[in-house]
């Protein structure tokens, strides 16, 4: 706030006595609570456009299963963010945002809690936002990060088991690994650079996803005598839809991580972040339609709707710096890499059913490297330094703990069940019980 | 009476319908298949991978006709649902014993 | 505003003369009209918001009826919205703010007005908000209400006798109660407390929902041989998106509730009651999915979605004052209600299609009583009071509204209409005709 | 902002020396800068809320076309808003927005920058908003005009000739006669009023999609031995859902064109826009819900879904002058218009799939007129200037185009695939490939 | 054995297999039909464009019976989908020839 | 020809078509349908109402065949469908009496 500006009204107030300035102190003026108020709106907001984002998961997923699998779909997505939320609550923010602390162990698990109730300006950080506002938007990021799993284990992971991972994921492992950038840790000494997490959320959750896809293997009859057999997605109503909800959601996933909206630069910094989110999006969605026209002769919807998300997660990293022009291409590239990827899962019998891996973890891979070319203070070095580093620790933290379900508990349904659908066979309920299924 | 049970293209099942009325028939029941036959096999590619499509959508027409009628009905839906192409389809022939129409108990050549 | 702070301005204007500082008038600064911005904007947003639960309730609804119903769902719920938004303009709004008057009766019925065009800051209210925001926000909540009675009678109401229940309880049932809390009527005077309206939104539409369900009676074949006969929902899909779409409402709902956001205090409290609503929602439906798979051995979708719905309500009536731990198990113990009253209406023989009314009228009494853990301005004694008068009141106004509108035009539709379904029997138009149904 | 006040601080400032106030240049005050900020806000929050109309339009299309061709008319929903995104970007904007030229030729087709990083106030018009969020905003309405015309021909003509005409609407023909009134050009001289587009957006894309619809032709069927055969939507439930989201985004559309929310008067009126813009769409809805009861003895959602977009259209002229009982009845009208004008295309043997042209012509066409009711500075000539002036250039530009097309590569699949429908026959994808249709 | 096939009104099924199972009939197999005869043709408005409806939705049930019990299965069904309505549907009973149990190969009256 | 209409279980459909297809069969109709049999009448719980599953969802092949072949049919889908399992399907043989393919016209055997 403008500080010379108060000692003005100081001084004036000095001409008139009795007026006695302290007794302002419980109502500063607006260019005191102004950034914070403005800081705060934005967490909310984007906070709530971020939670969208679960919706958008959700019917993505249900409409890229089969009919038989949607209820269970549906029924990981709304319990893995609840779980989310909770598990954030209990250990997972105050883990991740100790500030000091570097997150390779947990000193203290505490739960989070808020500032008091009509808390006044002299109490919190006016240079910030309520530490309500920012653990709402900080919990939906989490949830995020574990949709991308539901995703790629879809028709064959039984719930508790994936549940379970769940709560490990975004109790533990996402808090550690994103304490090393956002909690202030070696990664951002280092001087890695991930804006709004297309590493330290999309990519982690691709790493997870990946282990787990490799742990559990591709559904029944995917790959059968050395060809892929196509399971096409039962509502691609559904699946537009859930692209067009993350497409909304992003613009508070990127827009709020700008963290500060309450000065001309800062939200004119958003206003960035917002139009370069779209161009990605739009150039990742154009670069798969005409990718596809001009491979398989026929456009693969299913490709334009994962280019889009592609392009989304690759200017995730950095969606400030570039121009409009740098956010396309950027984009552009994301679309490609999920056009030729989605398929090169397949041959190597990765049984990704949403394509979240090629959307999430590849193209958070490009998008973290992408930030070299619009950001002059980081190096390719570090960024490739910070890849690697949650690659490891995601990946192979990851695989323990899928190993440790798939002993314990099993993580598979057994082979009629899962031809039968998890619906029937887990649950005893369809998700379109009056409609003819062929 | 006769049953007779033909397998057509869908878009093939309006004119199909009307060309029977024109020749009196008074009912039919119409069910969606997947068809298999020489017509499938062609390939489709989805999100990269190429899979043979096995099973073709068709519409089964279900048609109790008097015994003298039969031959007629058949011709009209050869006729009708020709398109030339591979998978118009066929039309088989099966005896019926008896009718019955639910609502007044009539039977037979008078329940059609 | 800050009153000490424009004396001293205009005390330093006295000293250098020719400033005119009364010129100034017609443009005042940031800390005067900032706080009036910040909660008109809140209104804007909150507005929106909740405006958004229609849709949710729309699809929520469209995916637990069967099939044959769907479209006459549909028409019901964009219409009652419509009919809602007319008549609180008509009378509602006015009827339920008069500010003194109690509610009893209606001594002037004016439609709404706002304030003109391109208002000055001396002719607002600087302390408070716009009217045309207010309004608008105001309105969504009566159409949330007449959406909880929708869902409960689904299935088997024709849609004219609806419509016109719908014409009462937005224009006239609901702005009466409502006056006695909100438009500081003597149940405000009592000391009820019931911040974002757990009593006064849901459980009022679950009491005119139950006395609907009684009056109508269940859907053919529900009860037969003194047996349950479950009618599945037809998607699953679009139950969950509604619940989704409600649970992003709701923190427009809750947070809005806060009627403002110009002060730190404020904006800190909307950020608490964000994290707080969501709390509940997770919470309550983590609690559904452990209960139903302890009890059933099975999970079930439809109950964690009411469960999540149910912790909404819970938490309605004070968001802001619990701990997020307080949000937790208030909104756990709302999804627990749900999971057990539901059959137990099923056992009464009261069929709500939605389960609205365990939803809203169970989890919302409990909200109600909760309040008094936190709050410590509440008590128990004036809590249930609160209960009981609305309970009374629109119980009694409903059960009067359904059996004068069966006794003038009958509620229900021939068996035969029924048993086909209302889409194609009273709307001759099939919500998925392109699908075979089985 | 306040020069006046500005005075004050510095001439007191010169009563108290070294106090230095240039140096205050870069951090002014929140009177400074507030207004900014929240008027960017305002484009951010708009703008996302017309995105969201992106996927408004996807759903009710996908919703009222035949399963057969629900995979390219979200193909083309989704890829329409992209190429939008990316041609605005290219020459759009800096096409419509130069301020002084009138839009007969373009000068310069220069693609959109934005400001710089972390801008200064000093470099930016404080009296306005962040050129990003301006850009974001304008951006949303281009993608509008293109989603009206892919409903209209939807189910008959080909992906890739409907995706050129797409890039010639909105890279050149929008951007060039939006200019006339928006870009400050011929039109807005002349007293011609539309505040948020029912003629600019609306109307403009309804002539484009009147031009196609006739080059085009119906669909197979359509109209057969003089009668119309009725191809009813697929999926009711999605084409809802479609309707509520633009309802939604409509918030944004229209009080986002207010184009200021930093100033009591600005907010309020916002405020104003959004309570008038509910109203209009309410009775809009409910105008076609009676009135398809009293014409055709039951109600017709579609009608319904209709009635409410067309009441939405009429108050975008006009949604801040008029009362709430004028935006009742200038909606209503625009219900009334939808219910007699959809068949009478049908008559005229017009093919509209989704009712585009009754919805966002005629009631454009009715909402522009109406703007003299409430606004006196108007006149019905220049109204009616207006809208001729669009109607020739847009219809008879998009003629053109359209028979470019039908010339160079055609825009109609072959009988048989189009029988087949295109899902099937150009992208080899149904949307709904697990469901028996029938 | 017999084949009885029989076209009847959807809100009826759950009556008339009650009505079968209790006379002793162990399986039938169930399909959504689309009906045409004499109660089609009755017309729908959509969108202010009057049109006729001419399939209306009916339930085929497909039950193969040893010869003797035959009738009995055909006159409960017509018993009990009978409303008196047009539209009550058919029934056809039809020879077959052999029956086998998939599961235990057990053929003809053992089969079923 | 002959007629076989087997009632089998969804999930062995892709095996029993290949199986078929390996002996020579050309062509084959296929139904989803709710089968209704020994299998039927588990109990499932819905919102906490327990309730009995009187339908399973079955898959319905119906194949035209000659004479000749008919029984190779049979106990090829026999043999692949089955898993031991109650409600492993039916097979049942109907006799046909004529046969024609839409395209070519050609009748009986020639049109299989
Ligand atoms: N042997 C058969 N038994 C039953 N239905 C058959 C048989 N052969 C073909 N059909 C049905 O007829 C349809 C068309 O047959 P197909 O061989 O594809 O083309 P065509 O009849 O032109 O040779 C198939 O999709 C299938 O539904
Ligand atoms: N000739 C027929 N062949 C096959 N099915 C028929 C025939 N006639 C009627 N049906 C079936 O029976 C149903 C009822 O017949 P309909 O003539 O409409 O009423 P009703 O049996 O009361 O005269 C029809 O919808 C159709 O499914
Ligand atoms: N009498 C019958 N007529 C027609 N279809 C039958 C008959 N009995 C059984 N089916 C069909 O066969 C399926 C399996 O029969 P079911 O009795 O359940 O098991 P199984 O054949 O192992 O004894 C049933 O779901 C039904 O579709």
């Amino acid at each position: 706030m403008n500080l010379k500006y108060l000692m003005t009204i100081t001084a004036a107030a000095a001409v008139i006595p009795a007026m006695g300035f302290a007794q302002d102190a419980p109502a500063p003026g607006f260019d005191e609570i102004g950034p914070y108020i403005m800081t705060t709106l934005l967490f909310l907001v984007g906070g709530f456009l971020v939670f969208w984002m679960a919706a958008g998961f959700a019917m993505l997923e249900a409409g890229l299963v089969r009919s038989k699998n949607v209820t269970m779909q549906l029924t990981k997505n709304i319990s893995l963010f609840s779980i989310a939320a909770i598990m954030y609550w209990l250990i997972g923010f105050n883990l991740m945002y100790p500030g000091d602390f570097n997150g390779w162990f947990a000193p203290n698990f505490v739960p989070t809690t808020l500032e008091p109730v009509g808390v006044s300006a002299a109490d919190v950080d006016l240079g910030y936002a309520s530490v309500g506002s920012d653990f709402f938007f900080q919990l939906m990021f989490v949830a995020a990060t574990a949709s991308i799993v539901s995703g790629a284990l879809a028709e064959r992971i039984k719930l508790w088991p994936f549940l379970i991972f769940v709560v490990v994921l975004t109790g533990i492992m996402y808090p550690i690994s994103g304490s090393w950038q956002w909690g202030g840790g070696w990664l951002s000494e280092a001087g890695f650079s991930d804006f709004a997490g297309s590493t330290i959320v999309h990519s982690v959750g691709g790493w997870a996803a990946l282990a787990g896809a490799i742990v559990l293997g591709p559904r029944l009859g995917k790959y059968k005598d050395g060809q892929v057999h196509p399971m096409p997605g039962s509502n691609l109503a559904l699946a537009t839809l859930g692209t067009f909800i993350l497409w909304l959601g992003w613009f508070g996933f990127n827009g709020g991580s700008q963290l500060a909206a309450g000065t001309v630069g800062d939200i004119s910094d958003v206003s960035r972040i917002f139009a370069n989110t779209n161009m990605a999006a739009a150039s990742g969605a154009v670069a798969a339609l005409i990718l596809t026209q001009i491979l398989y002769k026929k456009v693969d919807l299913t490709m334009v709707l994962n280019g889009a998300l592609a392009g989304l997660v690759s200017i995730t990293a950095e969606p400030l710096a570039p121009t409009l022009f740098g956010a396309l291409w950027i984009g552009a590239i994301g679309g490609i890499i999920v056009v030729f990827t989605v398929p090169m899962l397949d041959k190597m019998k990765i049984d990704d059913v949403v394509g979240a891996i090629p959307v999430h973890l590849f193209a958070g891979i490009w998008g973290t490297i992408a930030v070299v070319f619009y950001n002059a203070d980081t190096s390719i070095v570090t960024q490739v330094t910070g890849i690697i580093a949650y690659g490891v620790f995601t990946f192979v933290g990851a695989l323990i703990v899928w190993f440790i379900l798939k002993a314990v508990m099993g993580l598979r349904p057994s082979e009629e069940d899962e031809m039968n659908g998890l619906d029937t066979s887990e649950l005893g309920m369809e998700a379109y019980p009056d409609f003819t299924k062929g | 009476m006769k049953l007779i049970i033909a397998a057509i293209k869908p878009f093939k099942l309006e004119e199909v319908r009307e060309a029977l009325t024109a020749i009196g028939v008074r009912g039919m029941m119409v069910t969606e298949i997947k068809g298999f036959g020489s017509q499938s096999g062609h390939t489709e590619i989805y999100r990269g991978a190429e899979y043979a499509v096995n099973f073709v959508p068709k519409v089964k027409l279900e048609i109790v006709v008097s015994a003298a009628m039969a031959d007629q009905v058949v011709s009209t839906i050869q006729t009708t649902a020709k398109t030339d192409k591979i998978g118009d389809g066929k039309i088989f022939v099966l005896d019926v014993e008896s009718a019955v129409r639910v609502r007044t108990g009539e039977t037979n050549d008078d329940a059609l």
